[in-house]
């Protein structure tokens, strides 16, 4: 059987670990093709709207990275992007919808190796969960039930 | 109940202030809104097990910002949420006069806000006890079993925003369902539109939720929607340690922050 | 208090007397320590130098049988083997993929989530907090701890004492009423496997660990790897050979010493196996200076 | 409709090797809203510009996405290319295929594939760009130079003689910092003190320069021209303006065994003291720690003996603050002392010492007026073994760099061991020797040729005493791993060089990114050095990675230059990345409802109350509103304002949301 290829979009700060994955790119190490890095000015920016639309069009897996507590480029973006996914997170857990889906990480600009072990992993813990059909079925739904394509 | 029309005959003879919004026998043997304005009809003003409405929701409307001054009939949950407005600069404190209500359904004397906050702090707060015991069986499910009861109650909604009506926190002038550039929430009342609906709503009301349970009251098909905020504020409560509704500061659980903020998920 | 056990071939063959000292000291400590069932060999010396591949799936699965015994920490008293079993948990559960291949192989789940200790973790944990009310005999000798290289190295995984300095077994002789010298060869290497091919070239390295520890004035070495005890101790005539000159300082394990102030019985212990006679005097340390004479002492400013 | 071009880069080879450039680029033209799509082998080269020039012009382009390297490389070149051919340069942007995609991945189809899936998110959010104007901001003609070393005494005197203002912290009592302790320097062996001194009485005169010691950087706000800095001067239990410096105070104290820092704990100093005769300034401070008086109650001899009555005991700690229009980093360096190696006896041996305090030693200021003797028994000793790399180039330490100034100093100091200690013998071990550098490798031939220091090419494994003597084992590589012992009577190590005490602390402070050995990061290694990755804060010396003092007092003057060029306008062109409340005709005049959630959430204190007003001056709504000024564009308020009434520009919504869909638009992986 061949094996299963997940989908992942990565929501990265641009100040450490946008910077972080140039660096892992520098340094040429090597990870798995199956991410599309977005870049965002800071965790702070990222609107868990966009996580839910991620896997409304499809994304069987969703990374959130930025920079370590403390290190934020703006002072405190990561703290309140923290506070948003932890409310995310027990959220989408009570809702009966896996957070697993969703990779929280901090790496720093200087963590080029530790993005490349972010992505392997992520990569590995999306595919043992296979394609996120319990949501792409919403949608599926939705489309029959609609003709609608938002 | 005859203190409470005493107090409000008082208030708008006094012309203290000019409205008085409180409850009413309405049809059927359920009790309503009414609005006052003239001392001689406080007789209607009514309190008992049937006042459930979250009466605060008025508060924002401009048709009764119009009045000015203006009292409220307001048991807990109403005093919390007009604190939450407060702290959010939707009314402004020296406009409201508190008619309190208190545990045993007597009416309390608040002369300003800052008492209110201080009645606040001593009550212990949470859910109501009949929806704790239905959160509790849910997280005691497994993940599977909550999606299937999720997705099984949300089927039925059709979008029709009573829920957001009914709400005195959900006061935008243009709801995010009503962007569509970009759409950020699927139009249709597909399965989709309403899981991103009420996603929506949970996260928005995160923090600021009262646990008054008027959203779930107000669902003409009964889906059970008060719930995601109510377990969201708990989880506020217990991951930030801070309850909506207590204070007429701006310490909204997402617009503040701890830098030692206690997760166990991000690598 | 239940601990699983992991012998390994050493101590159920020449290292008898480690097994039986460390079976006597739990008895004495009423630790129960269970084996894992169906053990296989842990792939030591040789393994990891001729295939990858195999030098992980034997520890594997040893680590998954203890894991299908639900014993979630299990002792490992020979190094080798300890040392074998950590890099091998280390290495899967820092690698998915590979992870998965081992469990194919071995054809059983592996979690990777047994707490390995080595013998001297066990002491810390389970022992030493009895040790003060067991103590019938004060272990009154001054002796040179040996830890070789297997116990801390690579430290990286093993994350266990200061690698470059340990001082577990110290620590634990002194709690015996023991004195432990400072000694410059702690974590050399004895001559490990070459201890059949290369005897000449073991004498050499077991013997500056020898010589260093008697020139000291040790009257035991003491230690916690089987290897390192045959070198020290079968391989004494090839030491002799080299020093030029014949030692008869003893090598005996962490475990006999506890075993010794336990009041345990010489012949439980093992002790008669060895083939250096273990016989120590009794060592009482110097009163330390006083004060004032201390005062008198150069000072570390000039 | 937009009409975007699409210019795919082969990097040489480095994108091209793994990715199908050519099938990217015809992909890309089938795109919608793409007019033009070439792949070209260098873009960022002038060729490759005029490509983007030209194809502006010819095509009529709306935008332009350049599929090359990352944009935190190449994004300002492509930006101003668009401005010279009259397209707005925020109408550009970059799709990462060279970190993001062609170095990280094998050729194949997927990576072809996925460079395809960046360039077509980037289409997507070029497609919703808008044109935007850069924001003019004044700018604080005041610099803030952190550290008091050679770096920041250079960095200062600098700014300061291109006619602006400069205040310079030191966290110690003087300037000078680790050159001052320095006996003679390589590779000329002039004294330090000598050439050093004389730069920090330029500094205490320099009228341009305001100089505080004993103090340190609270905290800073703020942003480029713009920062706002509070220094916390400690206290010195004295008063500055009446303090003579005559020192009296200092002779007559009753403690005098404290361990001096300044003499690396091998000397001793009294509880009120100046580190060294020639600090700057020359005023005392009282160690309140070591103090009789702070610890019993009782003393106050120097309040006593002072003839002009200085003393103040209840001096407390001052905030400072101050406007500041740019920042030098010169935090410098620490070394790690012999207690971090336990297989050099993790301290235990007083005889193992660390290359600062064979500075002292060998300093004729130091605490053996210059005589080599050994801390246990004051004995010369006979025979010292160096041990070059101590912890450098030794990934088992957490420290894979190389220190870089080590080999000098140890051969300078076996050679000042040699000047000193005729009879004695000196012992090398060494890695390799590094001595890149204007007449360096000549230095360590001197001390090779002439001054008979040996030289043995391997590791020491472990020292241990024995009979009195340091037992030195170790191996010579270049005789087969032989083994060596050597009985020696002292060992210095050239301990590795290692971040600062407190740089973490004072990074994030400064919110300038640093390495994962706490060493502050520039913004770019090879093209910009002494910049950081913000704005207005520039590094000089040793606080970016260990340098000699010629390194150091370069890149200070460096620095110093880019301090005075961002002076040299009144206002400060600034990215117009920066959030917007919206605003609609009345009544609503903004779907803001004027919750102001998103007051505390700003770190800048950008968000503002704006009062809409009717014609008779009633207010009748209150909404949020943006500092452009002082707005950094983190966007953590648009995220959480629910009504989406606030936007980033550059990352809209609308953007952010194109490149989610966009992203998952087609085939994957």
């Amino acid at each position: 059987m061949e094996q299963f290829e997940p989908k992942l979009v990565a929501f990265v700060c641009n100040w450490c670990t946008y910077a972080g994955a140039d660096l892992t790119g520098t340094s040429r190490i090597k990870y798995a093709t199956n991410v599309r890095i977005i870049r965002f000015p800071c965790t702070g920016r990222i609107d868990f709207m966009l996580i839910s639309k991620a896997f409304a069009n499809g994304a069987d897996g969703v990374i959130v990275s930025g920079c370590h507590p403390n290190d934020c480029h703006y002072t405190s973006g990561n703290f309140h992007a923290r506070r948003r996914w932890m409310s995310f997170n027990a959220m989408l857990t009570f809702m009966g919808i896996d957070p697993d889906r969703i990779i929280f990480s901090w790496v720093s600009a200087a963590e080029g190796a530790k993005w490349a072990d972010v992505v392997n992993q992520s990569v590995e813990q999306i595919r043992k969960l296979g394609p996120f059909t319990e949501y792409q079925k919403l949608v599926q739904s939705g489309i029959e039930e609609e003709n609608f394509n938002g | 109940m005859d203190n409470l029309r005493q107090k409000a005959k008082e208030l708008l003879e006094s012309k203290t202030v000019n409205l008085v919004i409180g409850y009413e026998n309405g049809t059927n043997g359920k009790a309503r809104a009414v609005f006052i304005t003239d001392p001689e009809k406080t007789g209607k003003l009514i309190y008992d097990e049937r006042c459930k409405q979250n009466l605060a929701v008025y508060l924002n409307k401009h048709e009764v910002k119009h009045y000015g001054k203006i009292a409220i009939v307001a048991p807990l949950m109403v005093m919390r949420s007009i604190l939450v407005l407060v702290s959010e600069c939707q009314v402004k404190k020296e406009n409201i006069v508190a008619l309190g209500i208190g545990e045993d359904g007597s009416l309390l004397d608040f002369p300003s806000l800052e008492v209110v906050e201080k009645y606040v702090a001593k009550i212990p707060l949470g859910n109501p006890q009949s929806d704790q015991e239905i959160l509790d069986k849910l997280n005691a499910m497994t993940m599977e079993q909550r999606r299937a009861f999720w997705q099984n109650e949300l089927e039925r909604c059709f979008k029709c925003y009573a829920c957001r009506a009914a709400c005195p926190m959900c006061y935008c002038l243009r709801c995010t369902v009503e962007c569509n550039q970009p759409q950020w929430i699927s139009a249709p009342a597909h399965p989709l539109g309403n899981l991103e609906w009420h996603m929506l709503r949970t996260m928005h009301l995160t923090g600021r939720c009262v646990s008054c349970g008027d959203c779930g009251r107000a669902c003409p098909l009964n889906i059970p929607i008060h719930l995601l905020t109510m377990q969201q504020a708990e989880e506020a409560f217990h991951m930030f340690g801070v309850r909506a509704g207590t204070s007429m500061k701006a310490e909204s659980a997402l617009s503040t922050y701890k830098p030692d903020d206690k997760e166990n998920f991000i690598l | 208090m239940k601990l699983g056990i992991y012998p390994g071939c050493s101590l159920t063959g020449s290292a008898r007397d480690y097994n039986e000292s460390v079976f006597a000291i739990a008895k004495a400590c009423d630790i129960q320590l269970e084996q894992v069932p169906d053990w296989n060999c842990c792939g030591a010396t040789a393994a990891h130098n001729m295939n990858k591949e195999l030098s992980l799936s034997l520890p594997a699965r040893i680590l998954a049988q203890a894991e299908k015994a639900g014993l979630t920490d299990i002792v490992i008293p020979c190094a080798a083997c300890y040392s074998r079993l950590m890099v091998t948990q280390h290495e899967l559960n820092n690698d998915p993929v590979l992870k998965n291949r081992i469990s194919e192989i071995i054809e059983m789940d592996f979690k990777g989530t047994t707490n390995i200790l080595n013998v001297v973790q066990m002491i810390d944990l389970y022992v030493s907090p009895v040790l003060k009310e067991k103590i019938v005999k004060n272990f009154s000798h001054k002796v040179a701890c040996y830890y070789g290289c297997l116990m801390v190295r690579p430290y990286k995984v093993l994350q266990y004492d200061q690698h470059e300095d340990p001082q577990g077994m110290d620590n634990v002789i002194r709690l015996l009423g023991g004195t432990a010298i400072d000694w410059g060869y702690k974590v050399e290497c004895c001559g490990a496997g070459l201890t059949m091919s290369k005897t000449e070239i073991v004498g050499m390295l077991s013997g500056k660990i020898v010589k260093d520890a008697a020139r000291r004035g040790a009257q035991a070495i003491v230690v916690a790897c089987p290897m390192c005890h045959s070198n020290l101790d079968m391989r004494r005539p090839a030491i002799n050979e080299y020093i030029g000159e014949k030692m008869d300082i003893p090598v005996i394990y962490i475990t006999q010493a506890i075993g010794l102030a336990l009041g345990i019985d010489e012949k439980t212990l093992g002790l008669q196996r060895h083939f250096v006679p273990v016989k120590m005097a009794e060592y009482i340390p110097p009163v330390p200076e006083s004060k004032k004479q201390k005062a008198k002492e150069p000072t570390n400013t000039i | 409709m937009s009409r975007i071009g699409v210019f795919v880069c082969h990097c040489g080879e480095n994108i091209s090797a793994t990715v199908d450039v050519a099938k990217v680029a015809e992909e890309a033209s089938k795109l919608p809203g793409v007019v033009h799509s070439v792949d070209y082998k260098y873009m960022c080269s002038d060729p490759g510009q005029t490509l983007v020039k030209e194809a502006i012009k010819e095509h009529n382009l709306t935008g332009v996405v350049v599929a090359a390297c990352s944009p935190r490389m190449h994004e300002p070149t492509f930006r101003k290319a668009c401005a010279q051919a009259g397209l707005n340069p925020y109408l550009s942007e970059m799709a990462n295929v060279r970190e993001h995609c062609s170095w990280v991945h094998e050729k194949s189809e997927q990576t072809t594939q996925k460079a395809f899936d960046v360039v077509r998110t980037m289409v997507s959010k070029a497609s919703n760009n808008a044109a935007l104007e850069p924001i003019k901001v004044p700018v604080t003609k005041r610099a803030l130079v952190v550290g008091g070393g050679v770096a920041g005494i250079q960095a200062a005197l600098d700014i300061a003689n291109t006619g602006h203002k400069v205040i310079l912290v030191e966290r110690s009592p003087s300037i000078g910092g680790l050159m001052a302790q320095l006996s003679e320097t390589f590779p000329t062996l002039d004294c330090s003190q000598c050439i050093l001194t004389p730069r920090m009485v330029e500094v205490a005169q320099h009228p341009n320069i305001t100089l505080y010691t004993h103090s340190e950087v609270e905290s800073v706000d703020g942003f480029i021209g713009n920062f706002h800095v509070k220094i916390r001067k400690k206290a010195r239990s004295l008063d500055e303006d009446l303090c003579t410096g005559c020192g009296l105070c200092t002779t007559k104290c009753p403690q005098k065994k404290i361990p001096s820092e300044f003499e690396q704990l091998l000397g001793t100093r009294p509880a009120i003291y100046t580190p060294f005769p020639q600090a700057v300034p020359n005023k005392p401070v009282i160690d309140r720690d070591n103090c009789t008086f702070y610890k019993t109650g009782k003393c106050k001899i120097c309040e006593i003996v002072c003839p002009t009555k200085a003393i103040r005991f209840d001096q407390e700690d001052t905030i400072l603050e101050v406007e500041i229009g740019a920042i030098v980093l010169a935090t410098g360096f620490d070394v790690k002392h012999s207690d971090f190696f336990p297989e050099y006896g993790k301290g235990k041996y007083k005889d193992v010492i660390d290359g600062l305090q064979f500075e002292r030693l060998a300093s004729a200021s130091g605490p053996t007026q210059g005589m080599i003797r050994r801390p246990s028994d004051g004995q010369i000793p006979k025979k010292i073994v160096f041990i070059a790399c101590a912890g450098s180039r030794d990934p088992a330490k957490g420290i894979e760099y190389c220190s870089k100034i080590c080999c000098m100093y140890t051969a300078k100091h076996a050679m000042l061991y040699k000047h000193k200690v005729h009879d004695g013998e000196a012992h090398v071990f060494y890695m390799d020797i590094r001595a890149g550098g204007k007449m360096y490798e000549e230095f360590v031939r001197r001390a090779i040729v002439e001054d008979h220091v040996n030289y043995t090419r391997g590791r020491v494994s472990t020292i241990y005493e024995l009979d009195g003597k340091l037992i030195v084992k170790g191996a010579d590589t270049l005789l087969g791993a032989q083994s060596v012992e050597i009985e020696a009577d002292m060992v210095v190590l050239a301990t590795a060089g290692v971040a600062s005490e407190g740089s973490e602390d004072l990074a994030q402070k400064m919110h300038v990114s640093y390495d994962q050995h706490k060493f502050f990061a520039e913004a770019h290694p090879k093209l910009k050095p002494v910049e950081t990755n913000t704005g207005g804060i520039f590094l000089a010396g040793a606080c970016q990675t260990t340098r000699d003092i010629p390194d150091s007092v370069a890149m200070a003057s460096g620095a110093a230059v880019k301090v005075a060029a961002l002076f040299s306008s009144d206002l400060l062109t600034r990215e117009p990345i920066v959030a917007r409340v919206n605003r609609i005709p009345g009544p609503s005049h903004s779907t803001c409802v004027g919750c102001f959630l998103c007051q505390p959430v700003c770190p800048y204190q950008a968000i503002e109350r704006e009062d809409i007003k009717d014609r008779a001056g009633n207010i009748i709504k209150s909404l949020a509103r943006i500092n452009e000024g002082l707005c950094q564009g983190c966007g953590t308020c648009v995220a959480l304002c629910r009504s989406k009434s606030i936007d980033l520009l550059g990352y809209t919504d609308n953007q952010m949301h194109g490149e989610v869909l966009s992203v998952l638009e087609e085939a994957f992986v």
